[in-house]
């Protein structure tokens, strides 16, 4: 692309009773978030593997974020307070690791905050533009 | 007024910082305004004039100066619209043109009687000359 | 030097095989060279006076071997256990990796053990055999004769901030038990911390870089006992023996921190037998400051059947975000 | 090699408008796995679904993924289409290319590269999707109505006819709710006690109903089809089953001075009580705040007056634990407290009062036995004001104040001016309002009438202020009809005041897992299509719990959410979520780490023989995942170190590859 004006790859990972409705809530507003976001339906937040996070900026991701419900409103009573442990743990060892802080980001966004849903996601993605491309974690062999 | 009516409007409405759209027509401003019956136009006229675009009136209107900005409108209004801040908009865009202040030094002896706050003589300064 | 001479081990453990209690003991023989222990299985009692061996070189943890070794014969296996082996034992025991009615643990006390790379460092490569007298290691090198190191300056660095004597598991307890130590095991930690992101970067990327993914590390970690890891599934999709640039090291060992997290006993076998010598217990113990800082002070084996940090929460955790930046306090 | 079929929707322009649904379906053509692809304008329609069960059939495709609207929205309709075509139903996968790309992203190149990469991620999914049969669980046959208002009656009457055991948990010591303290109901101008008490009467004597009054639900577990609940029973210091309510007690009970909060606290009951005549159960209750037996142990008049001698005071709050196999929120509401609104002096004077205030006023039960009096000194008021929406349709912004129209206010506030003229010809009714909303069934005739034939004067304008002077009340509004300012002495004021969620709503959704809104009202399953039940299965909405609604939409709502559950309790096995947790027994180390996590305790172990080293055999601890109580979170997928643990429908492998797909 001429206009090498970087475009970050952000993986959303959205739980499917609340922040994926906040999704669809944002969609149906039309609130406009940049299109680099791309979202994988998980059945609750406490799904997400670290494993699956690390995978992506493997694979050439730039940010990811994790979005669930609000802590007491989780559709199986207890997801996202494990989420939350497991999330705040991770992230602590990749910025010990020296990894931007900016690139991971747990956000609670309840089925009826499409307008946060949106706004989380402008703002997420213009904090990754800013850090620029994942080079500290990018697995070099998927270059093209 | 060599000014275009359209950004006139928008001078207002911008300095303002108020969307008279958000306005939902109760007139609970113009039923809480103690200075109702001297205003010539009132608070909730002000909103909806200013919204349809018909200030013309208001500029030459003296409610302007009628207005006490005891901001009861403001503190009531349902739907956080600050008529308030449009009157005191639309009476900048008055005193703002060459020589429209209206409050000059000399008027200023027969005005003052003893009751007269000091905070009064400043807010009419404020409000009346630029 | 260790307080407790072979001969007593050797004396137990020839009284509990001959009075039947185990058929068979674990223990340390010693290797062709001074700082080269392996651990192995006697049987009788002269196998033991041949090759058994009790000194400063005995890091290895047996608790992992015992969830191999219960499975093969019914009857009891010995083990000695120094202090720190013994919450890695409780801990497989909270995780049903074997049964306790299989084992007959020894408690021994250990007064710190020597770490070779440090004696290396001190007199390069020629050294024929080390023995030690007292707090002093002698040191028989080929060039220049015999020489003399304090111990506390070639201690392992788990043994320097050594977190407790205290054996919390034991069938029967060789001399007295200690104490648990308040040691200043996370300054190590702490420094790395207080660097910038960048200085971290640079010092993991080198570290871990040097990482030839041997996997002696996983295989020698009592917490990574899975019947099959993730790494050599071919079908679980992390699956890769070799890595191709240093990300997947990074991947390797962030994952691996995180399934001990929370089990981890910081026994610090990681980093004694890593041929590469990376520090790899800072991984770890950067979870468990975490663990401490985030919800309370926790150390895994210290009680069986205590509920891992990470199958456990409350409604006050603190958001990710505030983790993140208390980390570099 | 999975053969898979892919259908891009256009769904008229919502999608095609800003995504070449044409490019899509192209480009998605040659990815791996796909042997079919078309696009139409309506793929959920008759004709959309005829499409693919053909493509079905005709290309003998093992898998489809849909380019359409949210999963959310069709992936049942698209699961019956492919099990109509003899396809598993869980080898489909939808892309979300209409809320989540074409309706947020202006530019068509932005949209349609985006609607690529997200109908290659279904594919990667769905190539490694495997069929999955839905396990089945037992009903338990009893439903619970957690709230004894008109909603809760209704809803537990129509469920008790079906045949259906009911059970009812109502905080206070009656059933009736608000409904209870009404005078007459629009727009019938019926009493509200006749209609009301013989429904009462009938929940009291039907054989499938129990009433649990002045109890509270503490505690939910389970799922759909099987929970199961703790209820408090509040120690009520009266032996339920022997108190006959010949109210002997409330009348010798030397404590007088008890705010009677059934008349919101406009007079004064004694510390044993029955809240109104025709309470159900019509037994006493001891209020432990104000008995001095209670709190001293000295007194015990009651006990000594009652010849049942149903008096006990050394009851103890009870817990029942029961099984439901379906729960109905029917909540209530509450008017909002008038506190913050000092413009209108609600706090400074007595004589302004909420509407709930005013229908005990004129209820022949209240306070005043049904005399319209000023609260202040019982004189009879020449001059009476209604002021409208006050705290309701505010900004968002405002600190106080609710956003929405609470809906019923204009509607009694017509009532109440039409019976004061009615009752008080003399009398002078003024009511200042934004607009009347009156959409209903001979609503508006209702309120023409009161404008019309009673002469209630009606002035377009807000009130600004109310300034009590003296002993009349100086109220100053603006009328924009006359553009003049009113400055009227008025002996009473009315405030019509907004309605809110009754405060055990929001613990109540914790427990049932069941999501509310910003303003606490509990969330539909879907605003226009499932209005009575909530997303979370097995729980049901039934009155203002769900939004403001006036009786007779409370009414038609309770008898929808009835039939609701009587269309589930009339199952005898439910059918599960195949997408449930599943453990590969050669990997599992038995460590317990899953069960420690599982939020459902569906993870047992047990002992396994396995093939040990040369012919012996080993015996290995291994999880075992009760399929009919998993409800497929995933939790323990990550708890599980060496993943033997792994989620079908959602298996790490699936998800992996959608990760792969999008940063490719």
């Amino acid at each position: 692309m001429q206009v090498n004006e970087f475009k970050p790859k952000i993986v959303a990972f959205c739980c499917n009773w609340c922040s994926y409705a906040g999704a669809d809530l944002a969609g149906s507003n039309r609130l406009a978030y940049p299109a680099e976001v791309k979202v994988i339906r998980v059945p609750c937040s406490c799904r997400v593997n670290p494993m699956f996070i690390l995978r992506a900026f493997q694979r050439g991701a730039d940010g990811v974020i994790i979005c669930g419900c609000h802590p007491g409103d989780c559709h199986y009573t207890s997801g996202n307070y494990y989420t939350r442990r497991r999330m705040a743990l991770l992230f602590s060892m990749l910025d010990y690791l020296g990894i931007e802080k900016g690139r991971t980001r747990v956000e609670w966004v309840s089925a009826a905050e499409g307008a946060k849903f949106a706004q989380t996601m402008n703002d997420f993605v213009q904090t990754v533009t800013a850090l620029g491309e994942n080079k500290r974690l990018e697995d070099l062999r998927c270059k093209k | 007024m060599e000014k275009s009516k359209e950004n006139l409007i928008q001078d207002v409405v911008r300095r303002s910082g108020v969307n008279p759209r958000k306005c939902m027509k109760c007139g609970k401003c113009s039923g809480t305004c103690p200075a109702y019956d001297e205003m010539e136009y009132h608070p909730h006229q002000f909103v909806y004039m200013i919204e349809t675009g018909d200030i013309e009136p208001l500029l030459k209107s003296k409610s302007i100066y009628k207005c006490l900005t005891c901001f009861a409108c403001v503190d009531r209004c349902p739907r956080g619209v600050e008529p308030a801040k449009l009157i005191e908009s639309i009476r900048l865009s008055v005193i703002r043109e060459q020589g429209n202040n209206h409050l000059t030094p000399q008027m200023i002896p027969e005005l003052i009687d003893e009751e007269m706050p000091q905070q009064a003589l400043v807010t009419a300064f404020r409000k009346y000359t630029k | 030097m260790q307080k407790i001479n072979r001969e007593v081990l050797i004396n137990k453990a020839n009284e509990l095989l001959s009075n039947g209690t185990i058929n068979r003991v674990f223990g340390w023989e010693k290797g062709d060279f001074s700082y080269d222990v392996t651990p192995t299985i006697y049987f009788t009692a002269d196998q033991m006076n041949k090759k058994f061996i009790f000194d400063d070189f005995c890091g290895a943890n047996f608790s992992k071997y015992l969830v191999a070794e219960t499975k093969k014969d019914q009857n009891k296996v010995g083990v000695f256990l120094k202090p720190c082996d013994t919450y890695s034992f409780n801990q497989l025991l909270t995780e049903h990796r074997f049964d306790k009615e299989k084992v007959y643990a020894i408690g021994v006390p250990c007064d710190g053990m020597v770490d070779e790379k440090k004696i290396k460092a001190f007199f390069g490569e020629g050294i024929s055999s080390i023995t030690s007298e007292g707090d002093e290691i002698i040191v028989d090198t080929l060039y220049d004769g015999v020489k003399k190191v304090k111990k506390a300056d070639v201690l392992q660095e788990r043994c320097q901030n050594c977190k407790s004597k205290k054996h919390v598991y034991y069938d029967e307890l060789i001399g007295e038990d200690g104490e648990v130590l308040d040691s200043n095991r996370f300054d190590e930690v702490e420094k790395l911390e207080k660097m910038t992101a960048d200085e971290r970067f640079a010092f993991w990327q080198n570290e871990l870089s040097k990482c030839i993914r041997c996997n002696a590390c996983r295989d020698v970690c009592p917490a990574c006992t899975c019947e099959k890891c993730v790494f050599n599934n071919p079908n679980s999709g992390v699956e890769n023996k070799s890595p191709a640039n240093e990300f997947e090291e990074k991947m390797f060992h962030i994952i691996r921190a995180f399934h001990v997290a929370g089990r981890c006993t910081d026994c610090g076998e990681c980093s004694r037998v890593c041929p590469q010598g990376i520090p790899l217990h800072l991984l770890n113990r950067k979870f468990i400051k975490d663990i401490n800082s985030f919800y309370g002070n926790y150390q895994a084996g210290e009680q069986e059947g205590s509920r891992a940090p990470l199958t456990n929460y409350t409604k006050e955790d603190l958001e990710p975000s505030e983790a993140v930046n208390k980390g570099d306090n | 090699m999975q053969r898979i079929g892919v259908f891009v929707c256009w769904c008229g322009s919502n999608i095609a408008g800003t995504v070449d649904v044409k490019a899509v379906a192209e480009a998605l053509k040659n990815e791996p796995g796909v042997v079919h692809s078309a696009n139409y304008q309506y793929m959920c329609s008759q004709a959309g679904q005829e499409l693919i069960k053909d493509a079905i059939k005709e290309h003998k495709l093992t898998g489809i993924v849909v380019c359409s609207c949210s999963p959310r929205m069709h992936e049942g309709t698209f699961r019956k289409t492919a099990e109509a075509a003899g396809l598993n139903p869980y080898m489909v996968e939808i892309a979300n290319i209409r809320e989540q790309c074409s309706w947020i992203h202006k530019d068509i190149a932005e949209g349609t590269e985006k609607a690529i990469v997200l109908g290659r991620t279904a594919i990667a999914k769905v190539n490694l999707n495997a069929p999955l049969m839905a396990g089945e669980s037992p009903v338990t046959k009893r439903a619970l109505v957690i709230g004894g208002g008109i909603a809760g009656i209704q809803t537990a009457l129509d469920i008790a006819d079906a045949g259906f055991e009911v059970d009812i948990v109502e905080t206070k010591p009656t059933i009736g709710g608000k409904m209870a303290q009404l005078d007459k109901t629009f727009p019938t101008l019926d009493c509200a006690a006749c209609i009301l008490t013989p429904k009462m009467v009938d929940v009291a004597q039907h054989e499938k109903i129990k009433i649990y009054s002045y109890s509270e639900v503490v505690d939910v577990r389970g799922f759909v089809g099987n929970f199961e609940v703790t209820i408090k029973k509040r120690a009520r210091f009266v032996k339920e089953d022997i108190c006959t309510g010949c109210g002997l007690c409330t009348e010798k009970c030397p404590q007088k001075k008890v705010p009677n909060e059934f008349n919101l606290g406009m007079d004064n009951r004694r510390a044993i009580y029955i809240p109104f005549a025709q309470a159900v159960p019509k037994v006493a209750t001891i209020d432990p705040n104000y008995c001095t037996m209670l709190k001293t142990g000295k007194c015990g008049v009651c006990a000594k007056v009652c010849t049942a001698n149903a008096i006990d005071y050394t009851q103890k709050d009870e817990f029942i634990d029961q099984k439901y196999g379906a729960i109905v929120a029917a909540t209530g509401f509450n008017p909002i407290s008038m506190e913050k609104f000092d413009e209108f002096a609600y706090s400074q004077s007595k004589d302004v009062i909420t509407s709930l205030e005013f229908e005990r006023l004129m209820n022949a039960a209240g306070p005043t036995a049904g005399k319209l009096v000023r609260p202040s000194d019982g004189k009879h008021p020449q001059k009476i004001v209604f002021v409208q929406c006050v705290g309701s349709r505010c900004a968002a912004c405002a600190e106080k104040g609710k956003e929405y129209c609470s809906k019923i206010c204009c509607m009694y506030t017509a009532k109440h001016a039409m019976l004061t003229r009615d009752k008080y010809p003399d009398t002078d009714v003024t009511v200042f309002y934004i607009d009347v909303r009156t959409p209903g069934k001979n609503f508006d005739e209702f309120y023409r009438r009161a404008a019309e034939e009673y002469g209630v004067h009606y002035i377009k304008g807000m009130v600004g202020k109310i300034s009590p002077e003296g002993d009349k009340l100086m109220v100053r509004a603006s009328d924009l009809l006359a553009n003049k300012q009113i400055n009227m002495e008025a002996d009473l004021v009315v405030l019509a005041a907004a309605i809110e969620p009754d405060k055990s709503a929001r613990p109540l959704a914790t427990m049932l897992t069941a999501s509310m809104d910003t303003n606490d009202f509990f969330t539909e399953a879907h605003p226009k299509l499932r209005p009575v039940e909530s997303p979370t299965a097995g729980v049901f909405l039934s009155g203002c719990c769900q939004g403001p609604k006036d009786i007779p939409e409370t009414v038609s709502q309770a008898g929808a959410a009835a039939a609701k559950v009587i269309g589930l309790l009339a199952k005898d096995k439910l059918k599960g979520n195949p997408c449930v947790a599943h453990s590969d027994e050669m990997m599992c180390n038995g460590c317990s780490s899953c069960e420690k996590v599982c939020p459902y305790g569906a993870i047992t172990y047990e002992d396994k023989e396995f093939r040990g080293p040369n012919r012996t055999t080993l015996i290995r601890r291994i999880a075992k995942v009760n399929e009919a109580i998993c409800q497929g979170c995933g939790c323990c997928t990550v708890a599980c170190p060496s993943g033997a643990m792994d989620l079908k429908g959602f298996a790490s492998k699936q998800i992996m590859a959608e990760v792969d797909a999008i940063c490719k």
